[in-house]
């Protein structure tokens, strides 16, 4: 999806000065750009031409149990379902900049200048809707990856050191179990003993403006479940990069200029072994950032993945199609973030 | 090794065209081409890998890989191409066995242009062609018996040999000095020296004219190499077959090949017999090259002034530097140099060179004697480290230059003049 | 764990004796063993090697790939647990004494502050020994301030004056460059001004011109020679080409099988060698200072297995004199070193008259 | 985005949660309380509520009633919503002329004025139906709800292509021929030119019925007649935040996330004979995690389920274990079926109908909707029990309770000979996808007609688009559709609120169809036109049983079940009944809470 980096061994360093990131930051951008016109046009294809040739009218969806044709014409004419599909596409794009107005039987809906879309479904305009469900999706992603990467990490390190051990081992069939059980099961399992049984969390979505402490506590289940599925690829991928990194020249060197174990490990090999543990946090968080569907359904966690998830059952279009920008924009600037981290860490990636 | 070779040479039976009968040396198995006749032509020969960036993959620039190469291939021959890495002869080797495609130039193959020619084109001359990889471990599929693996070619050109591809592969493996037992064996099962030959039993397969080996010897071991070169050795005699040998190890090179072209940055900067170029050098950079090999001779450790160490590093193939591409690093550099490109031009008789100051012959821009900054840093780095050193280069290269002032043809004798000097001067 | 007490009573007639505590050589290695368990079975990397080495001296250990020459490096300073045979740990035996200290039985700290202050180490490829994701000059300010109390900046004068002294041309600047921006020969001058950051006493170079072209090589071998005459440091340099052996080394060892085979003054081992092994290698080898070989004599059959070292001589199955001793003792009975001539040591079950005769009439005039 | 994987798992996803609720059952739920009997802090009991009153006495003013939800409603504007949980739930905040009566069982069908003194004073040959209004009726910013409002909340009605999703019913009692084209487009001043309805005062409302419809006052207590003040009148964007004229208004509602209505302070209990108004405030949370949301109810986090649609299986397992004393198991009012297509060849004749009928095994059908207490009673007939007329399992036609419970070959195989199908022959059962007990049903009904010979594939289609699917009766007839597995409750409970837009031939509609059988019968036709003529309710009564029987004689029907929930209902609840006017649900408006 996103263009690679490049590695260059030898001759001079580029300028990698301020206007070269800023050149960098315009290019990738705008190409961000790109890939976000062309998932808008897929989108489009997939929810309006698709029903089309399965023979159902979208329209049709929007009423009632006694369909009446008025009502679907009109319901036709308000979502602009009759015009050509490049037109609704320009009317799109035209409403993301300066808003749009949806008019049909005397009724006239604004939806104002970031228009995502607005859905009849819920008589909402989709922006509001996505920056009300967007933070709670952050906080669980956030959250998680903060628990995967320090338990993950510290786990695939350990066994890497430890490696054939007892602790090795034992971290490996955890880890393999946490890749493997769907997270509907951890979850479930987990809301049945922390929750129901135990009671000890109240795993229950309270609004962070509410309540700080009811808000952490109902995420803490879902951070947890949802970090150790994580964690459980983190700390084999990492386990799987620091034996690969300590069998490399430079640990040996840095051994051999007397450097304290500790120091070989933390400085030397951890760094270079976060290289691939960042590559996939970036993607990871952006995916998540998209909707971590699973998690948030289990939880009934009002993220993005809900409002996704209720929207495909719905045939709600405009939602999934203000979900799916802003998950792809997610995913861009999650990889674009962990692009410009890697130029920091390697010295070797030139931002071109 | 040699003592199997040996016992194969009767038994090597006629392949498909009949043309190995008769493996007495010297002998040919070219219809066309007479040995010593010229077998491959390349003329002007370049491979630029373009640089690509940004958005749009815009070519910003070139790898000269190989910018502008001649030279011929004789049957029966073996000519020798060394240079450091990064001079481009893995890349001419590729051009020449047509698995790239050159940006410019021809190349010949018994007087026919297969510069561009594609697949299926090629398909005849790839049975006549055939090349030997440096990593005897890459270039053998590890799922494959090593039936397979020598047995292919037979397939890949439709080809049925007398009595069965199975009889003509272990023919081919005893031919090698393996056990023609071990057909259904993986390459994972045999050591470094043993895989490399069965890299050159799959070469052999369909009877090559040309065998392009590309630093055949440099990833075995010292026991093992000689037992290779020894090997490649014996089949030249025995097939009659024509090498173009590429490789970093001179002295590999000296022993294997009857000329040598030494590559500096995309270009051949002297082509000459072995005799001619070992005794008498005339590039500086083949001078340069040939000193610093190491001698293992501790006896020869108190000469080492002889050596002449050049500065730094080759340049970059993608700006390589105007005029002479030596004349960065050449401690007999003038303006001329600099400007304009000498022309690879024979000298003597079997010896061609590309300078503008050679050595061991007469000058060929005499009237330029004003010798570069930069050569004059150069001959200073000779010396990195202790000032006796310094002043030992500098004297060399006071030596050099009065060579040339004075036409100096015996630089031996200098060398060995320079290394008197030497001691007194480390000293300090 | 059987074997290794029956080789090591062998050691005895080695001409150093193992037992005597106070070595007066500035480095002596005795009777060490290096064995990695591996599923396969024990890998012998080096079984039963003893030297010794004065300051100032340079020793040239040389062997083929699996010979046991790195491994034996890596003993030394104490790194051969980085198994690069998977996951066991490596077993360590023999004693090592550094400058009247046993390595193998003091305290692992007291080991860790030796490295990179009494004894360092240059590795093969540069490009890979050095961190990519830290400057030439961090690096080395950290060598420095492992051993040295001393700011940042005093550590940066340094490591500036060690580039400098190993001919990185402006090394104010490059100081601030990665390892990735400098060209192969840069590097390898950067790798030692690194190990000779803290002035060690010992220094051993394994490998260090061979991810190197030849033009550069000269320049790196050169610098080595210098640096060693101005720093007056112990030298071990470890390589499979006779050729750079020659250009540096006083002593040279020649290992095969985890062994040393042939062990002697420079001059004896090229002059008049003493194991078949190393006229082998001697053969093998085209010369550029001699006149045109008509061939090259090689050494038949590839390198033993280190699981399964040959019982017996270890070289006999490639050896074209195994027939020459009597009863089959070379593949029964493993020759131990003995003297051949002054501070000149070989492994053979030829007696030396036999050696000395085939070495004059047969091989030497080939050469 | 990972939806896929979402749909795909489905299965897994309910295989883990079946692995999770055994865990659950066993380790969890610490300390089944034995609440198994009444008791005044504890649950009322068992069916406590199923058409009688439980704990009534106990109800107190105040306190958070907490509703937890799975599904949210389709639109809470009173004129768009066609959820009976979300009618039955708009009384909390909106006020009709009449409304069902707040009482259990039965009774809750029946008419109570409401906003009106009266219920209507009907003349001009049953066409003209007159009602004053009460005083101190009020919006909730205190200004006088008038005829006015109430004739525009009905005008709305009418407003389809804005408005769309509620019923039609009175638009097509009152203009019929569709002269009025609604409030957004009316060009009259106050946007009051529906000609059926007068407001001669602000207390009085006039309607004038073109052809009488003895269930119009039922229509008229649904909630799409409710007031609605035009200044007030968001259009489409009503639902988010309606208008109330009745004791609670919105405080804040995000859909599918959560809402929160609050004392109206506006509202005089005085003037509402029907809603008690315990709670102080009432809460609406919405789940996406069904299972989750059954938990917490158990727990006691919530009170009950907005959805009334009975609690998931594993929850159903835990409850009726340790807390059947929090369970009531009402009639849902739905009958579960399947349904044959005429325009489908071989059933267009109704012997190849009835061989289905009676081939099948009614029992099995039964146990894949959930057995007798999950899943209802073998149902029988096509009136749902809850509708006046019904006779419920003592009208079995076939004898599918009765002896032909387990099905009856022979019979069947009778009936395909006479249908000219001895061998028998092949059809496709379509099948919505998103509902699994259907789907079971489905592979139930396959099982047991293989042994007849009726071979059948299973379709299952897009759930969310059947009305385009099946609704398409040209879709159906390409599909081969032969049997339809649906499921239909009353709007309102009579035999029009059920069966008109089943059996009636003017409701064959092109596409959003429900009368699936096709069935274009003069008599049924006859009966409906009788029965909407008809104002007396034993006659009524007498004509809807009529029409079931001609319905069932024709054999377009083989019922499953009488549905039957179970419901969870809090310790906390007090004043709790089942209603027949809401299919079975609690009726919302008068929970009170015990503390």
């Amino acid at each position: 999806m996103i263009v690679g980096h490049r590695k260059t061994s030898g001759g001079p360093r580029s300028a990698a000065g301020p206007r070269a990131v800023l050149a960098y930051l315009i290019r990738r951008l705008f190409a961000a750009a790109v890939m976000l016109v062309v998932i808008i046009l897929v989108v489009f294809c997939i929810f309006f031409l698709v029903p089309r040739w399965a023979g159902v009218d979208p329209a049709t969806m929007f009423v009632g149990k006694q369909a009446d044709p008025g009502a679907i014409e009109a319901v036709r004419q308000k979502l602009g379902l009759g015009e050509p599909i490049f037109v609704q596409v320009w009317e799109f794009f035209k409403g993301l900049f300066v808003g749009r107005t949806y008019a049909a039987g005397g009724d006239v809906t604004n939806c104002a200048a970031p228009c995502f879309g607005y859905s009849f479904r819920n008589e909402q305009a989709i922006w509001p809707v996505l920056t009300d469900r967007f933070p709670v999706t952050l906080a669980l992603a956030l959250g998680a990856a903060v628990l995967w990467l320090l338990f993950g990490v510290a786990a695939g390190v350990l066994s890497a050191l430890k490696r054939g051990t007892l602790w090795d081992r034992s971290a490996m069939v955890v880890a393999l179990a946490g890749v493997s059980l769907p997270i509907y099961f951890t979850g479930l399992l987990s809301l049945a003993i922390f929750s129901y049984g135990l009671g000890w969390l109240d795993a229950q979505y309270v609004p962070l403006e509410e309540s700080f402490g009811g808000w952490f506590g109902g995420m803490i289940l879902p951070w947890v479940t949802l970090a150790f599925l994580y964690a459980a690829m983190y700390a084999r991928i990492t386990r799987a990069t620091m034996l690969e990194v300590m069998g490399e020249d430079y640990i040996r060197t840095a051994r051999a200029k007397g450097l304290r174990e500790p120091v070989v490990i933390g400085k030397h090999a951890m760094r270079s072994a976060m290289t691939p543990v960042l590559t996939m946090l970036g993607m990871d968080l952006g995916a998540l950032i998209g909707g971590a569907i699973l998690t948030e359904t289990t939880f009934s966690l009002p993220g993005l993945g809900q409002a996704v998830l209720k929207a495909i059952s719905d045939k709600d279009l405009p939602v999934i199609l203000g979900v799916t920008l802003i998950t792809s924009l997610a995913v861009i600037i999650a990889n674009l973030v962990v692009d410009i981290l890697y130029a920091v860490i390697d010295p070797r990636v030139r931002l071109a | 090794m040699s003592e199997n070779a040996e016992d194969n040479a009767v038994s090597i039976p006629a392949q498909s065209d009949g043309a190995a009968k008769g493996a007495a040396k010297g002998a040919t198995l070219t219809k066309d081409v007479a040995p010593g006749e010229t077998l491959l032509k390349v003329t002007g020969l370049q491979k630029h890998f373009p640089i690509r960036k940004g958005l749009l993959q815009r070519q910003v620039g070139a790898v000269r890989a190989v910018d502008g190469i001649d030279f011929e291939v004789r049957a029966g021959e073996t000519l020798g191409v060394v240079g450091e890495s990064g001079c481009g002869k893995s890349t001419m080797g590729r051009l020449i066995t047509r698995l790239l495609e050159p940006t410019a130039g021809k190349v010949e193959f018994e007087g026919r242009d297969i510069t561009h020619l594609g697949v299926s084109g090629m398909r005849p001359m790839r049975r006549d062609v055939q090349m030997i990889f440096q990593d005897p471990y890459s270039s053998l599929n590890p799922r494959h018996t090593i039936g397979t693996i020598i047995g292919a070619p037979f397939k890949l050109q439709g080809v049925e040999p007398e009595g069965g591809v199975k009889k003509e592969v272990q023919r081919l493996l005893s031919v090698v000095g393996l056990n023609p037992e071990h057909y259904n064996r993986y390459p994972h099962e045999f050591s470094g020296g043993q895989r490399q030959r069965i890299g050159i039993a799959r070469a052999l397969a369909l009877n090559p004219k040309l065998v392009v080996a590309d630093e055949p010897v440099s990833a075995l071991d010292v026991s093992i190499q000689a037992q290779v070169v020894n090997l490649l050795d014996d089949l030249q005699q025995e097939l009659g077959l024509t090498y173009v040998i590429i490789a970093h190890d001179l002295s590999v090179v000296r022993h294997v090949s009857d000329r040598i072209a030494v590559m500096y940055l995309g270009k051949i900067v002297e082509l000459a017999d072995r005799e001619s170029l070992y005794k008498a050098p005339m590039h500086p950079y083949t001078k340069a090259l040939m000193s610093a090999v190491p001698i293992p001779d501790p006896r020869r450790r108190s000469a080492k002034s002889e050596r002449i160490l050049l500065k730094g590093d080759v340049p970059s193939p993608i700006a390589p530097p105007s005029g002479c591409r030596f004349h960065t690093r050449c401690w007999k550099a003038t303006e001329i140099c600099t400007k304009q490109e000498p022309p690879l031009i024979e000298l003597k008789p079997g010896q061609q060179v590309a300078c503008h100051h050679p050595e061991n012959a007469e000058d060929q821009a005499p009237q330029d004697t004003v010798l570069l900054s930069a050569a004059k840093e150069a001959v200073e780095l000779v010396a990195v480290g202790t000032a006796a050193e310094l002043a030992a280069a500098e004297k060399a290269s006071e030596a050099a230059v009065e060579e040339t002032a004075v036409e100096e043809t015996a630089v031996e004798k200098s060398a060995v003049e320079k290394s008197s000097d030497r001691p007194e001067s480390t000293d300090k | 764990m059987t074997d290794l007490s029956k080789s090591s009573g062998a050691a005895m007639t080695e001409p150093v004796v193992s037992d005597s505590p106070a070595p007066t050589a500035f480095l002596e290695v005795r009777d060490l063993k290096v064995h990695f368990p591996t599923d396969d079975g024990l890998v012998k990397s080096v079984d039963g090697l003893s030297f010794t080495l004065e300051k100032g001296k340079t020793l040239g250990i040389v062997g083929e790939s699996g010979s046991g020459k790195s491994v034996t490096s890596l003993g030394i300073m104490g790194l051969h647990t980085a198994g690069q045979y998977g996951k066991r740990k490596a077993r360590i035996s023999g004693e090592i004494w550094l400058d009247g200290t046993e390595l193998l039985s003091a305290d692992p700290d007291h080991v860790r502050k030796l490295r990179g202050r009494e004894m360092a180490m240059i590795f093969q490829d540069p490009l890979s020994a050095l961190h990519p994701y830290y400057t030439i000059g961090q690096q080395i300010v950290e060598a420095y301030r492992i051993h040295h109390d001393v700011d940042k900046k005093t550590a940066k004068r340094r490591a500036v004056e060690m580039l400098d002294r190993v001919g990185i041309p402006q090394p104010d600047k490059r100081v601030d460059n990665y390892p990735h921006e400098f060209s192969g020969g840069m590097r390898q001058r950067a790798m030692i001004a690194m190990s000779l950051v803290n002035n060690p006493e010992l220094l051993i170079a394994d490998e260090p011109t061979t991810a190197l072209d030849v033009t550069v090589q000269a320049q790196i071998l050169d610098l080595i020679r210098d640096l060693q005459k101005e720093f007056g440091s112990a030298v071990i340099i470890i390589t499979h080409d006779l050729g750079v052996v020659a250009e540096l080394s006083d002593d040279i060892l020649v290992m095969y099988g985890g062994r040393c085979i042939e062990r002697g003054p420079a001059e004896k081992v090229f002059y008049e060698p003493r194991h078949p092994y190393t006229w082998g290698l001697l053969g093998s080898m085209p010369r550029l200072d001699r006149d045109q070989q008509e061939r090259l004599i090689p050494v038949k059959g590839s390198p033993p297995s280190l699981i399964n070292i040959p019982s017996g001589c270890a070289f006999n199955p490639r050896c074209p004199y195994a027939d020459v001793p009597k009863d089959n003792v070379t593949r029964t009975v493993r020759p131990e070193l003995s003297e051949v001539g002054s501070q000149h040591w070989a492994a053979c079950h030829m007696t030396q008259e036999e050696r000395e005769r085939i070495w004059t009439e047969e091989i030497a005039p080939k050469l | 985005m990972t939806t896929q994987r979402t749909t795909g798992r489905r299965k897994q996803a309910v295989a883990a949660a079946a692995v999770v609720a055994a865990l659950l059952s066993t380790a969890a739920c610490g300390g089944g309380n034995d609440d198994d009997g009444g008791s005044k802090n504890g649950a009322a009991g068992y069916d406590a509520a199923n058409n009688k009153v439980a704990q009534a006495s106990l109800a107190k003013k105040g306190g958070t009633l907490k509703f937890a939800g799975a599904q949210d409603a389709d639109s809470w504007d009173t004129t768009r919503g066609y959820y009976g949980m979300a009618w039955n739930f708009m009384r909390y905040y909106s006020r009709q002329l009449v409304t069902n009566k707040p009482e259990p069982g039965a009774k809750g069908a029946e008419i109570t004025p409401d906003l009106a003194t009266s219920t209507a004073k009907i003349t001009n040959n049953d066409k003209t139906y007159t009602y004053t209004l009460r005083d101190g009726i009020t919006w909730e910013d205190g200004k006088p709800i008038t005829s006015k409002d109430i004739k525009y909340g009905i005008e709305r009605v009418w407003a389809q292509d804005v408005l769309s999703g509620g019923p039609v019913y009175l638009k097509d009692v009152l203009d019929p021929k569709g002269e009025y084209k609604g409030p957004y487009k009316d060009t009259s001043k106050d946007k009051l030119g529906l000609k059926a309805i007068e407001t001669p005062d602000d207390k009085t409302i006039v309607f004038n019925l073109p052809a009488a419809n003895s269930d119009f006052e039922e229509m008229l207590a649904m909630t799409s007649a409710s007031p609605v003040r035009q200044d007030k009148d968001t259009k489409s964007k009503y639902g988010l935040k309606p208008f109330s004229s009745g004791p609670y208004k919105f405080q804040s509602y995000t859909p599918n996330k959560s809402l929160t209505l609050v004392r109206n302070e506006n509202w005089k209990q005085s003037s509402d004979p029907v809603r008690k108004a315990y709670p102080d405030k009432i809460t609406l949370t919405l789940f996406t995690n069904a299972n989750d949301m059954d938990q917490r109810l158990i727990n006691g986090d919530y009170d009950l389920d907005i959805n009334q649609t009975g609690l998931s299986p594993q929850g159903r397992t835990t409850a009726l274990k340790e807390h059947k004393g929090n369970l009531d198991n009402p009639v849902s009012g739905y009958i579960r079926y399947a349904v044959f297509p005429q325009t489908v060849k071989p059933f267009d004749n109704e012997h190849c109908r009835k061989a289905v009928i009676y081939g099948a095994d009614h029992e099995s059908l039964q146990t894949a909707r959930g057995g007798p207490v999950a899943g209802g009673d073998i149902g029988t007939n096509m009136l749902p029990p809850s509708v006046p007329g019904s006779e419920g399992q003592k009208y079995d036609p076939y004898e599918m309770a009765g002896a032909n419970k387990k099905g009856n070959v022979a019979k069947a195989k009778e009936e395909l000979k006479a249908c000219g199908k001895p061998n028998g022959f092949k059809t496709t059962i379509a099948v919505r996808n998103n509902k699994p007990v259907e789907v079971a049903t489905a592979e139930s009904l396959q099982a047991s007609l293989k042994k007849v010979g009726i071979t059948v594939d299973i379709d299952q289609y897009d759930g969310a688009q059947s009305s385009g699917i099946i609704g398409s009766p040209s879709n159906v007839k390409k599909k081969g559709y032969g049997i339809i597995i649906m499921g239909w409750g009353p709007d309102f409970p009579s035999v029009q609120g059920y069966g008109l837009p089943l059996w009636h031939s003017k409701y064959i509609l092109e596409s959003g169809n429900n009368n699936f059988a096709m069935i274009d019968d003069k008599t049924i036709d006859g009966l409906f036109g009788d029965y909407v003529k008809e104002l007396d309710d034993a006659k009524k009564e007498q004509i809807a049983t009529e029409i079931n029987h001609k319905v069932m004689e024709g054999g377009y029907y083989l019922p499953f079940v009488f549905e039957k929930f179970i419901n969870w209902r809090s310790n906390r609840l007090a004043n709790v009944y089942t209603t027949d006017g809401y299919s079975g649900q609690y009726d919302f408006v008068n929970l009170g809470l015990k503390k």
